[in-house]
């Protein structure tokens, strides 16, 4: 397989072409997304290429740029819609929530909502307020919708396409602190399919599963541990709704020792739905109970303090030390 | 200086008016047409509601007093052309084909929609105010992107009007210059919401300050609808850009059959619009301009009761679903929690297991 | 103690008339809350009496109902903002998550973010879809916001009143399908704290916590068990965020087997929240994994269909057995 | 017929001009007084922007070319009046007396807001675009129960005209009658969006179709944007209703520090707004009408200088606050799991645990 090395942001950004180059349908459409190619230069280039009909720059309303791509995918079309950052969601939730999650149900599947969210989130990059959002769990316990997340720059890469190749609407989360780290992307096949988790590195002691930018901070604390003697076998979620149970199961009746590590706080999230649903499904095998390393249940500190509010691999050994304890 | 413009060409009395922009281009058989429409459409209304007061249905919104901005509005559309409707649209249901029982299943609580949208061209019901109109605005984007002539017609209320998504419809409508019609079914009232609270002018005002333009028509002169109608939606065809048309109407029933009027209303304002009804007025023009006989009125009215029985026998025959038919469409591929639920049924035996 | 019978929704209208004689400070805003009394008519008669000023029938717009509660509490006032419909409130969302949640802290606690934002929630009235909805975890999730469910016209009548005296900002969640049962109220001191879990019936082999409407559900699966010999502690959680872990854990030492039940789907939800926390703190405690009944994972279905999506009396007694098997 | 109304009093060369509605009220001193202000928050934007350079801020949000229609706002305002700003309205946070190294806490990303809003009344700084123009609303309502005869103004910009927020917030305003002003700076640009992808028509407009006065004024003509916010404020002030001020103003910098304009505008368009540079214009006249002298605006110069070391220090000297102080402030009554996380940062030992 030959690979080539790119950034997580260069990565989407050829994701993205792709997808306009295998389909006269689909669509982009946000704020800032055509000449300045996103805040994030996601989408640089695009325009250019594919024309201000297919790269549309929109009013600044996100309500409206998700409202307008529920008709247009009633008319056929499949638009990636960008939310300039996590915080910037909310004003179309009520459209994701009340139409994009229930209209292919209440058409009777007639309509298909065809459509993908992109979803800057995550903190770690210094920003003001409401740049540092992970809403992804507000999504995920929403019936009707899919939530993924990306780590890598392979994944950006093949996620993207597939999540637009997709028929059912897919809020695509990407860990903006990520976006300029480089990594090899294989430009043949796809890493593994859109919901599936991955072991990123494996080990014996402990199941550690993380998402999205959270990944890098996992994998550093496995090396400390490791060099401490414990070994963690961790696990990329990457599919947030549906979630990969079967890749978590089979890992943690192996360790019967689980942590989950997220930005979000813990109340009703992605990381206490993985515990107890893990719980649950291990019952017998689990020799400690699964613990939650996460957020704070504070909104989100000015970014000065951010480094103590998202786990860090002090948090995830301690973690670590506290389920090894039993 | 506030205009308060009211485009009519037919008074109450069922009186020709002259209108410097607009005049009628349909003969006597078209406008026998219409009026069929509307009796039949108010017929299956009263159906439905008598239908609701049996237990037969959960809920039912009535159309009695729009029938003309429904019908006037409906035909007025090409057999392209797609709308996107609130939960009170049945007159545009009507006239795009949908059939009559299928615009039941949602109130009789055994669908969540009804109709098949593609074929009819007619979106399903929208609940959450305003929502629809943005994806009106989506879909004629498409249509602007397909280099195709159709247009889009969307239907919203004088409450709906306030909300964010309907204003920045207007605001996309506008900048993309959208070949979409904005019906707004002005009926003075959201729920017990006198329309005074949602605007102090007239609501085609609106369109003005996004940059297009708005009119106000008599809803309740069937004649003059289709015609704003017909006319907003060519010029969207060809490039035109959105137009808002205020239909200046009146709910005369309740809001639901779950809503109490006299809690809020005054009996009063509700006589002085009855001599407005659409269907009289229309009716008065027949006779006299066109010598139409009661005999072919009470035709249309057997014709009518006809369809409300058959309505009433399609509606009795809507059983109660298999419970597990919650789980179809949920979504349009495999997803891991819809298979267990489906498993969980089929052992809790609720469910046939069939599907 | 003297009690008077009567319906939540009138509890609710004199728990709302009390705060409003107490307190001139006290608003109410929202769609149909005038002279209709709002569609369950739970403010009939407000307005009459205190005027329009103080009961506000607003325009159409759930975000400006919000957002102007917002600037009214910066100038003093607090207001009791009524969602028509649980599945309505999503238009105010950026609003609540934005501001309602983060303006206490941004101000640096200049600003007092008194405000309680009342929805009728969960299923049960056979009424069309967006009519039936259980969001309550989106807003459990949301660091700054505190949530509670009422179940008892008694509980509604006292944690009203405590909601709008307390200076967080309150999601009061009410189920909507209880509105119009009796209860006996006692008019005066509380049943206990706005947040604090309470024990309904007490029960010695399974624990099983639920909120609102479920709790009628789960009482009577509480009786059927007891005629099979199987006692059932039963928790009225309440407070839904944040949640009183005391009481449960009291009750999970106790019986060692947990059920929670809930109409919300169970992904990321109070249930999977309450499930693995409770774990953690009882894990020795614990011989069953904890189990949630909740809907399914699929949009609100037709009515029609409503009450094989919603727990019944046997799936809590299916849970029961199961948690019973270990 | 789209009208273009641009209210201006003073010429970008500095000429006075008469206007049918509005005259200066302003005597040379108070003109001066409006001068010093837009020196001194220039001076202190560019020395901001030189802090975030040296990497001393996360972010700046310059108001370069925005001065005349802040300052002409700001000063407009009456002590009792409150007013709900962006993150860009530095101007007006130095009308209103907030300590300028309080106006970049948040940009430090010490802090997510920075002033004491109540003392000051000047609301914490809004990044949600539109959020705040809501809460202004709210705030005019209790202004309206209080009895009391304040008035309340908000700003946004052209880009957050499209939100539904601020189009809800003309709703509400119009229906309850708010004393309340909405000022919209206009700059041409909402980052790479240019103000004609938001509306075809100048803003103003939108006004009209809500049922309350909107006026258009040169943003960058600070006498003419002070008598035009001044009437605005005291009709307000009277049960007058809302009014819309749409200042036409560039922004002559980048959107923020992390923005490139190059990518997506032209130089051309930055020197035609240059030649209209606020600042210039005012002493211009000032050194005309009033011949004030060059040692005059030295002494300004100056004075502005040193606030801007003073800015610099205070900046320098805002430390990283202890991480406990995330847990202060989340709720405003006892909350368990704030209890828990103090807790167990003080184990972790990242907190000195102090509060
Ligand atoms: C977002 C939202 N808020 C509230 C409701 C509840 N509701 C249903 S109909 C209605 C009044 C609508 O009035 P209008 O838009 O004039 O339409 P009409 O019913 O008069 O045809 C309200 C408040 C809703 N369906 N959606
Ligand atoms: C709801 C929301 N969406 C997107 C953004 C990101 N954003 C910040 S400023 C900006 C442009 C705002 O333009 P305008 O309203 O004209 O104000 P200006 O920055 O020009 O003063 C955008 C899109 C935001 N802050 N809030
Ligand atoms: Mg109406
Ligand atoms: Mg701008």
């Amino acid at each position: 397989m030959t690979t080539t090395s790119m950034t997580m942001a260069k990565a989407l950004n050829e994701g993205l072409r792709k997808s306009l180059e295998n389909n006269k349908k689909v669509l982009i459409m946000g704020e800032d997304v055509g000449k300045l190619g996103g805040v994030f230069r996601i989408t640089d280039g695009l325009q250019k290429d594919f024309g201000e009909d297919r790269i549309i720059d929109s009013p600044l309303a996100e309500s409206a740029i998700v409202g307008t791509a529920v008709g247009l995918a009633i008319r056929g079309y499949r638009t990636v819609c960008e939310m300039q950052f996590d915080g910037f969601v909310y004003p179309a939730f009520d459209q994701i929530v009340s139409q994009v999650a229930k209209l292919h149900k209440r058409s009777d599947g007639v309509y298909t909502m065809g459509l993908v969210i992109r979803l800057p989130f995550q903190g770690g990059i210094g920003a003001i307020e409401h740049h540092s959002e992970s809403p992804e769990a507000y999504f995920a316990a929403t019936a009707g919708l899919r939530v993924v997340a990306c780590s890598t720059p392979n994944d950006a890469y093949w996620m993207i396409q597939q999540s637009i190749d997709h028929n059912d609407p897919i809020i695509f989360c990407e860990p903006k602190s990520r976006y300029w780290e480089k990594g090899e992307v294989d430009l043949e096949s796809p890493p593994a399919g859109l919901f599936d988790a991955v072991v990123r590195r494996e080990g014996s002691d402990v199941t550690v599963i993380g998402y999205g930018g959270t990944m890098k901070t996992i994998l550093r604390a496995a090396d400390t541990a490791a060099s401490e003697g414990v070994s963690l076998e961790v696990i990329d979620a990457r599919g947030l709704s549906p979630l990969d149970f079967s890749t978590m199961t089979a890992s943690l009746e192996k360790t019967g020792r689980l942590v989950v590590a997220q930005e979000a706080p813990h109340t009703a999230s992605i990381g206490s739905g993985i515990v107890s649903e893990l719980t649950h499904r291990c019952f017998y095998s689990m020799s400690a109970p699964g613990l939650v390393v996460s957020g704070y249940h504070v909104p989100y500190p000015p970014t000065r303090l951010e480094e103590d509010y998202r786990p860090t691999v002090d948090r995830i050994l301690d973690a670590i030390d506290r389920v090894m304890e039993y | 200086m506030i205009t308060e413009e009211l485009i009519q060409l037919v008074t109450p009395e069922g009186e020709r008016v002259s209108h410097p922009q607009y005049e009628s281009t349909l003969n006597g058989e078209e406008i026998f047409g219409l009026y069929r429409d509307m009796a039949i459409v108010r017929r299956l209304d009263n159906e439905a509601t008598s239908l609701q007061r049996q237990g037969q249905l959960a809920l039912w919104a009535q159309i009695q007093g729009q029938e003309a901005a429904q019908i006037g509005a409906g035909r007025a559309m090409q057999p392209n052309d797609f709308s996107f409707p609130t939960y009170r649209e049945h007159g545009i249901a009507w006239c795009r084909g949908v059939p009559p029982e299928d615009m039941l299943r949602m109130f009789r609580a055994t669908s969540n929609g009804g109709w098949d949208a593609q074929k009819y061209r007619h979106s399903v019901p929208t609940v959450v105010l305003g929502n629809q109109v943005l994806h009106a605005v989506g879909y004629g984007m498409g249509i602007q992107r397909d280099g195709a002539e159709d247009a889009v017609i969307t239907f919203f209320g004088d409450g709906a009007s306030s909300q964010g998504d309907v204003l920045e419809a207007f605001v996309w409508a506008s900048s993309y210059n959208v070949p979409i019609v904005f019906f707004l079914q002005n009926n003075q009232w959201g729920i017990s919401t006198p329309m005074s609270i949602q605007s102090k002018i007239p609501l085609y005002h609106r369109a003005g300050g996004f940059g297009f333009p708005g009119v106000r028509v008599d809803g309740n002169d069937v004649l003059a609808v289709y015609e704003v109608t017909q006319r907003a939606l060519s010029l969207a065809r060809v490039g035109g850009g959105p137009t808002l048309i205020e239909a200046h109407t009146y709910r005369l029933g309740a809001h639901t059959t779950s809503d109490d009027p006299t809690r809020y209303r005054i009996d009063a304002e509700v006589e002085v619009w009855k001599h407005k009804d659409p269907i009289e007025r229309v009716k008065a023009l027949l006779a006299r301009e066109y010598s139409v006989k009661n005999s072919q009125f009470d035709e249309v009215e057997a014709e009518a009761d006809e369809k409300a029985l058959k309505l009433r026998e399609d509606v009795l025959a809507m059983d109660r679903p298999d419970p597990i038919t919650m789980f179809d469409n949920a979504y349009a591929e495999f997803h891991p929690l819809i298979e267990e639920g489906r498993h969980e049924m089929i052992e809790l035996g609720v469910s046939g297991g069939q599907r």
